[in-house]
């Protein structure tokens, strides 16, 4: 064996502490440092702008308990399904089937309980086991057939929404019969009063799952493993992650949660309406999850954004509505918001750097 | 006192419901009453339509005029208005059940297709038992007016319906089948070109509205056979009116949404005035604004009327 | 004595390249074996079939006498084979640790962990570090940082102090020190050496003569997609070795060896 | 100066040819070597397979020219669409606004000739030249202010389709009253016969734009650029590509594709009708697209894939069509269709790996 | 003599982190500068900055005698100033002709190219086939090859050749032979020779001790941010070198060099 090169003799002197730069820290050099580790309070820096610029266009009106708690009413479902997408889009999925996915739950909860007498108990198992049964189709055909996730989820949207009106006879449950059948299926749209804000146990549920989702995604092997497969699917495999069980993973649970909006949804509406599927969940989905600063390309962005994202939506369009704008202004207003939204979050970013 | 009002529409984007906002904004103006209006994005978008009526009750309007997207699932919500202290209104299409609302003005949607089905089958006389009937519907959820156009031709023309909520059910021989269209041109086209592939024969169309046969005509005019199928349709729209003087649409049922716009922003007003409200249309669960039906070819057994007064109630 | 890998046979095609043609392999119990050759000449394609991360069109592998034809790479690292890949692995916006331990996270200890499934984020960030220091990586200012920020040698630093984590049956490192400066470079080898002493053969890919010769106890030659001769460094010059890889000598009867 | 090493000099010798292997070529390794280097051709295969299905189901039905050149009509909007979609997407963006574009091209169209009588020259112009702008407004708000593409065409989306709504006033233009101004806006509608297929010119139109679009994106220089900032942004431009510029050249092209694509949906439906808007041409450009191959994370995929994708989707509706499915198990069996047809053409690309 | 190209005190942060501390550059005409320093030590971030690929917090940057803060790489490249990037800005899915000549295209002669903008391919496969030959790769089998389907080395032998194809005021090479053999490695040698024959100083970036001292006029020592001096290799050894860089030695007044 031959002997190392001469200069490589000199190297046992070698300093052996860590790199270290003084730190100048100024008041807005701190603020910055903050953003750059926290990126997801940017969205939240553009909520509490938006609010307040509603807040001063319309005074009390606006900036009430009242209306600010029932925007995170309005929210709610959109926002639940929008964690669901967060999960899919971070593993640079995509999932277009969320929406009827919870359609199909909510319905099949109702028919449970309203056509087939059984209790709400089973009826809830079922909705979920639907739920998560669909989620779990779409991540079969993603990681075992490699399909792409969108024509794969844009394949289910179109099944599990025709499923849907046929199974359903695209009939409408009444409140009153589902009330009659089970209290518990409405039990997310119990509200109670705080002063003037109303809560309801549907926004308590968003929340917590948005709570949930940012533990499991920061502080748990499998939350890092949805970020490590969206970010470089070959670099996951290789460093010995299996991708495919992730992605399966991913989609059921998205599914699931599709399932816990649909519990959520049948106690905002009280009715359950199959004719639903038309409502655009997906978009409306995806716009909160990209407001809230997660990229559609995989692996980057905090699921606490995404709340931030739902609610800047939610109060763009409350806002809207309240400024008395005409429907077709009020659409135009919107894209002028959602471009400006992100343009200020951008900047942020930039000036963050 | 200031007197507002909220208007719920389906959406902004089908001009039956831009000429419904036109007309209660102008009769708001003319009594002094504040009006803010509201669209669902699509048709069947009932989310929008909660989260406007929402919004109206944190305005304290005084009242409400919808256009339900989901007739029964709004209900709930039309409760919580009315707790509020507002009176709730339905135009165009009555809620499920129609005593929901503290008042409906309405389309008789079921009427309308009944008439364009009776003119269609008394305009073929005998033939009437072996056309071929081909249904351009709107949307493959079937809304209730799909539902109801569509049945209510059935029955006009005299086929068996079976469940009168369910399309599609039926086993009459001389349907050649159902397309969707949107309820535009461009649909209209396509499911047109679609049924004639079916059957090259078809000769009856029914169609959920005039931009829809306006692209049917424009299908069967691309193979020649413009001249030899009857085009029905429903709406009465000013386009759709000329299309039927023109000949392209045999008849149309026309109604009125500046009349039930009209009617409801006056009920409300009357309302915070007086706290009085309305009284339907005897004999029917709602204030029926009417339809007429518009041709050039009057035909025996059906009351019409012809496109110089048809133009002359047209909507826009 | 039985290689404890190898390989007879194989062969890759991808479309209208050859990548492997007919190659053979052969790893022996506790060596260091040093894989040279031209740009492309298939060093890559060649660990990578070993390792599961490519499905050979032809060939057979077996680890430790068995046939082993592995799928993917997890099957290889379930059965002891722990890779160090040329384009190295990493997932870019995660941070240093996050990728050390990907696969393998440490769990809180107690209810936290067992329960919660929490992450000791703490403890696997003070082994991230050490690991570095080892390796004398000592410009990392932030063990947080996403590797994507990462200077090139950095990035390679990390990609090597993972596979040295996590010592097993057989290491390959595909040009561990190809980004790495003087210092770093020496310590990749001294930490090869440390791992051979645990009895633990290694694969070294290398355009580092000076460093084969040094730490190799055989060298395998690959030249257009095959073995073309393994020999023993103590009794060929760098010269020899270089001329037998760019074509400009031929070896004899050396693949004997 | 020192010396280069010793081993080093040695390579005097070395060996100065390009490494070759024998070819062993059975038809079947042609074939796979075809498909490899020709990835187009894989759509191409799978609809040939989907029109021999539905032509042995249906018969001469289906398998007549009439038929097929019927499905090349009602494809045709769509499919200029999509190539305008596919130059977006390849650059890793997506137009969500291209649909609209169209609309307010062809409303502008519409009414240049139809309410202020201007000849048609000067309405063409106008229409080309509002969806280029709209277009350009894309590409600037994606190249310059760095925003995602999701969001910016999900705003200009909204924009235009209010702009459009509240110009138009949303009334219809009918087919009489434009042709009585000028029979130019309807040039694309013209068909003749050959034999009993039917070819309109708008058919043509769409299919010598693909044959340009595919010329523009292989043969020239701004083709290549396309591609490379859709791959890998920072790479392309530390290889000195002037991003922003190819950026926003594509979004402004895609813009004036859209006004191509109005001048045949005029063609095609007669009258001019602004309430178009609510079509859901979006998804329909992105999926024929998505089926043609081209990866939504962009810089991979050929246009050509594309036109079979639209055709794809075509024969698709109109096969399930004939086989006299009702509408909601026609959705049904679409999403059904679309998952099968990917599926194969997966499964083509990895035999031939 | 005035230096071509210089730089006063350029500083970069990223968030927590410190790239470059307050450095200083200078490069003469005509001649080779090698610039060494541990992993991470900023050498990259450097070069990104004298090449407008990254904006500097503070700090001015000449060329020739004047002020030039390029904000992209573009205005540096129409400047004059040719780079190979440490991760090589290639685009992974295009091919190696499409590559070697992104932005800068031949045209077909006559019409077709005029008026129809079409690309001479036959002429853009024939020159970068030549290129690629000149550095001694040979093992590329298949000219439109997408680039992320070539070796590492074989990767990097197309960046070097692009770079050196379109010779221009500087050329900088950010550790050109990481990934190459050891035939390919002696080619790019002579090549930065060639280029500095033509008067074009060059900028070299390498870990390789014997390399750098073979071919450079001066070796600037970057060390945790800065330039911590410029030695003349024929005045210093190469462990006096490694010494400084490493920080096991503190060099004496050398910055004046
Ligand atoms: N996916 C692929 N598609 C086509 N060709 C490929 C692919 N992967 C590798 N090759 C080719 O196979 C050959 C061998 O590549 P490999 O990466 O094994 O070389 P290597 O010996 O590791 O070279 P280096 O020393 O440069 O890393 C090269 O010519 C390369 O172009
Ligand atoms: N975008 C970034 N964000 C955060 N830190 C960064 C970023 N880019 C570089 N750095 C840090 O700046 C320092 C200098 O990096 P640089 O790439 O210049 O090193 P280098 O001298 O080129 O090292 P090598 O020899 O390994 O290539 C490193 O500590 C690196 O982690
Ligand atoms: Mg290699
Ligand atoms: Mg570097």
């Amino acid at each position: 064996m031959s002997q190392p090169q001469e200069f490589e003799k000199v190297l046992t002197g070698s300093v052996t502490t860590v790199a270290q730069f003084e730190d100048h820290k100024s008041g807005l050099k701190r603020l910055q440092h903050f953003l750059h580790s926290s990126p997801a309070m940017v969205p939240l820096i553009v909520l509490l702008a938006l609010i307040l610029f509603f807040g001063i266009a319309k005074g009390e009106k606006f900036f009430s308990a009242y209306t600010l708690t029932l925007i995170m009413q309005q929210v709610a479902v959109v926002g639940i399904l929008a964690a669901a997408q967060t999960l899919v889009v971070l593993t640079a999925g995509i999932d277009l089937a969320i929406g009827v996915i919870m359609v199909l739950s909510f319905v099949i909860m109702g028919n449970m309980v309203v056509s087939y007498g059984m209790p709400a108990g089973v009826a809830l198992i079922a909705g979920f086991l639907v739920a998560g049964f669909c989620g779990w189709v779409n991540g079969f055909l993603v990681s075992k057939l490699k399909l792409p996730p969108f024509i794969v989820t844009l394949g289910t949207w179109n099944i599990i929404m025709a499923i849907c009106l046929i199974y359903s006879e695209n009939a409408t449950m009444r409140e009153a019969d589902v009330t009659a059948a089970t209290p518990w299926l409405h039990i997310f749209g119990i509200s109670f009063k705080i002063g003037p804000a109303v809560v309801t146990l549907g926004v308590l549920a968003m929340i917590g799952l948005y709570v949930v989702l940012w533990y499991m995604l920061n502080y748990t092997a499998f939350g890092r493993h949805i970020y490590a497969v969206g970010d470089d699917p070959d670099a996951a495999e290789l460093a010995g992650i299996r991708t495919s069980k992730v992605l399966t993973a991913t989609y059921t649970l998205a599914g699931l949660i599709a399932g816990l909006a649909a519990w959520v949804s049948i106690g905002r509406n009280g009715s359950i309406s199959p004719s639903t599927v038309v409502t655009d969940f997906n978009l409306q989905a995806i716009t909160a999850a990209v407001i809230g600063g997660i990229s559609l390309f995989g692996g980057r962005g905090s699921i606490l954004g995404v709340l931030f994202g739902t609610l800047i939506v939610g109060v763009m369009s409350m806002g809207l509505n309240m400024l008395n704008a005409d429907p077709q202004w009020k659409v135009l207003l919107t894209g002028v918001l959602i471009i400006g939204a992100v343009a200020i979050d951008q900047w942020i970013r930039k000036v963050s750097g | 006192q200031e007197v507002s009002a909220c208007l719920i529409t389906k959406t902004d984007t089908n001009p039956f419901f831009v000429k419904m906002k036109e007309g209660a904004e102008a009769k708001a103006a003319e009594l002094g009453v504040t009006l803010k209006a509201y669209a669902g994005k699509v048709d069947g978008d009932h989310d929008s339509q909660v989260a406007a009526i929402e919004s109206c009750i944190a305005d304290g309007a005084k009242g409400i005029l919808i256009a339900a997207s989901d007739t029964k699932a709004i209900v709930d919500a039309v409760k919580k208005a009315q707790e509020a202290g507002m009176v709730v209104i339905a135009l165009d299409t009555p809620l499920d059940p129609a005593e929901a609302a503290d008042a409906t003005f309405a389309t008789d949607n079921l009427e309308a297709g009944r008439l364009i089905g009776a003119w269609a089958a008394a305009t073929m006389g005998d033939g009437a038992k072996d056309a071929k009937i081909g249904f351009l519907d709107l949307v493959p959820s079937q809304p209730t007016v799909d539902v109801l156009r569509d049945q209510g031709f059935m029955i006009g023309f005299g086929i068996d319906p079976k469940d009168p909520n369910v399309i599609g059910d039926e086993d009459d021989p001389r349907i050649v089948g159902h397309d969707v269209t949107n309820g535009n041109e461009e649909g209209g086209r396509k499911a047109m070109e679609n049924l004639l592939q079916k059957d090259p024969e078809i000769n009856v169309i029914h169609t959920i509205n005039e931009p829809a046969a306006v692209g049917a005509y424009q299908a069967l005019k691309a193979v020649g056979r413009e001249n030899d199928v009857l085009i029905v349709s429903v709406d009465g729209g000013c386009p759709g009116v000329a299309s039927v003087k023109d000949g392209q649409i045999g008849a149309t049922s026309q109604q009125y949404p500046l009349l039930m716009a009209a009617l409801g922003v006056e009920a409300i007003k009357k309302f915070a005035d007086t706290g009085e409200k309305p009284q339907p249309t005897p004999g029917k669960a709602f204030f029926d604004t009417g339809v007429a039906l518009v041709t050039d070819k009057p035909a025996a057994g059906v009351d019409s009327i012809d496109t110089a007064k048809g133009t002359e109630l047209c909507w826009g | 004595m039985e290689p404890i890998l190898s390989a007879r046979g194989l062969v890759k095609r991808y479309g209208r390249v050859t990548a492997l043609d007919h190659a053979d392999f052969d790893l022996m119990p506790g060596e260091i074996l040093a894989v040279i050759g031209d740009n492309g000449a298939g060093k890559s394609t060649l660990i990578k079939a070993l390792c599961g991360a490519v499905n050979p069109d032809e060939g057979e592998i077996r680890l430790e006498g068995q046939v082993m034809n592995f799928t993917n790479p997890m099957q290889a690292r379930n059965a002891g084979i722990e890779t160090v890949y040329q384009n190295l692995a990493l997932s870019p916006a995660l941070s240093i640790s996050d990728n050390m331990f990907l696969g393998r996270e440490i769990r809180k200890k107690g209810l936290a962990g067992s329960v919660l499934r929490m992450l000791d984020r703490g403890a696997m960030e003070k082994r991230a570090r050490d690991k570095l220091s080892e390796l004398g990586l000592m410009t990392i200012q932030n063990i947080s940082q996403a590797v994507e920020t990462l200077s090139g040698g950095q990035r390679q630093g990390v990609a090597v102090a993972r596979a040295a984590a996590f010592g097993s049956k057989v290491v390959i490192m595909d040009e561990p020190t190809a980004a790495l400066g003087v210092k770093e470079s020496r310590r990749v080898l001294e930490l090869i050496l440390d791992v051979k002493k645990r009895g633990i053969p290694i694969i070294l890919i290398s355009h580092n003569m000076p460093h084969v010769f040094e730490v190799a106890d055989r060298v395998h030659i690959h030249r257009l997609g095959r073995r073309l001769a393994v020999i023993n460094p103590k009794e060929h010059s760098m010269s020899d070795a270089v001329a037998y890889m760019t074509g400009a000598k031929v070896p004899e009867g050396a693949v004997a060896a």
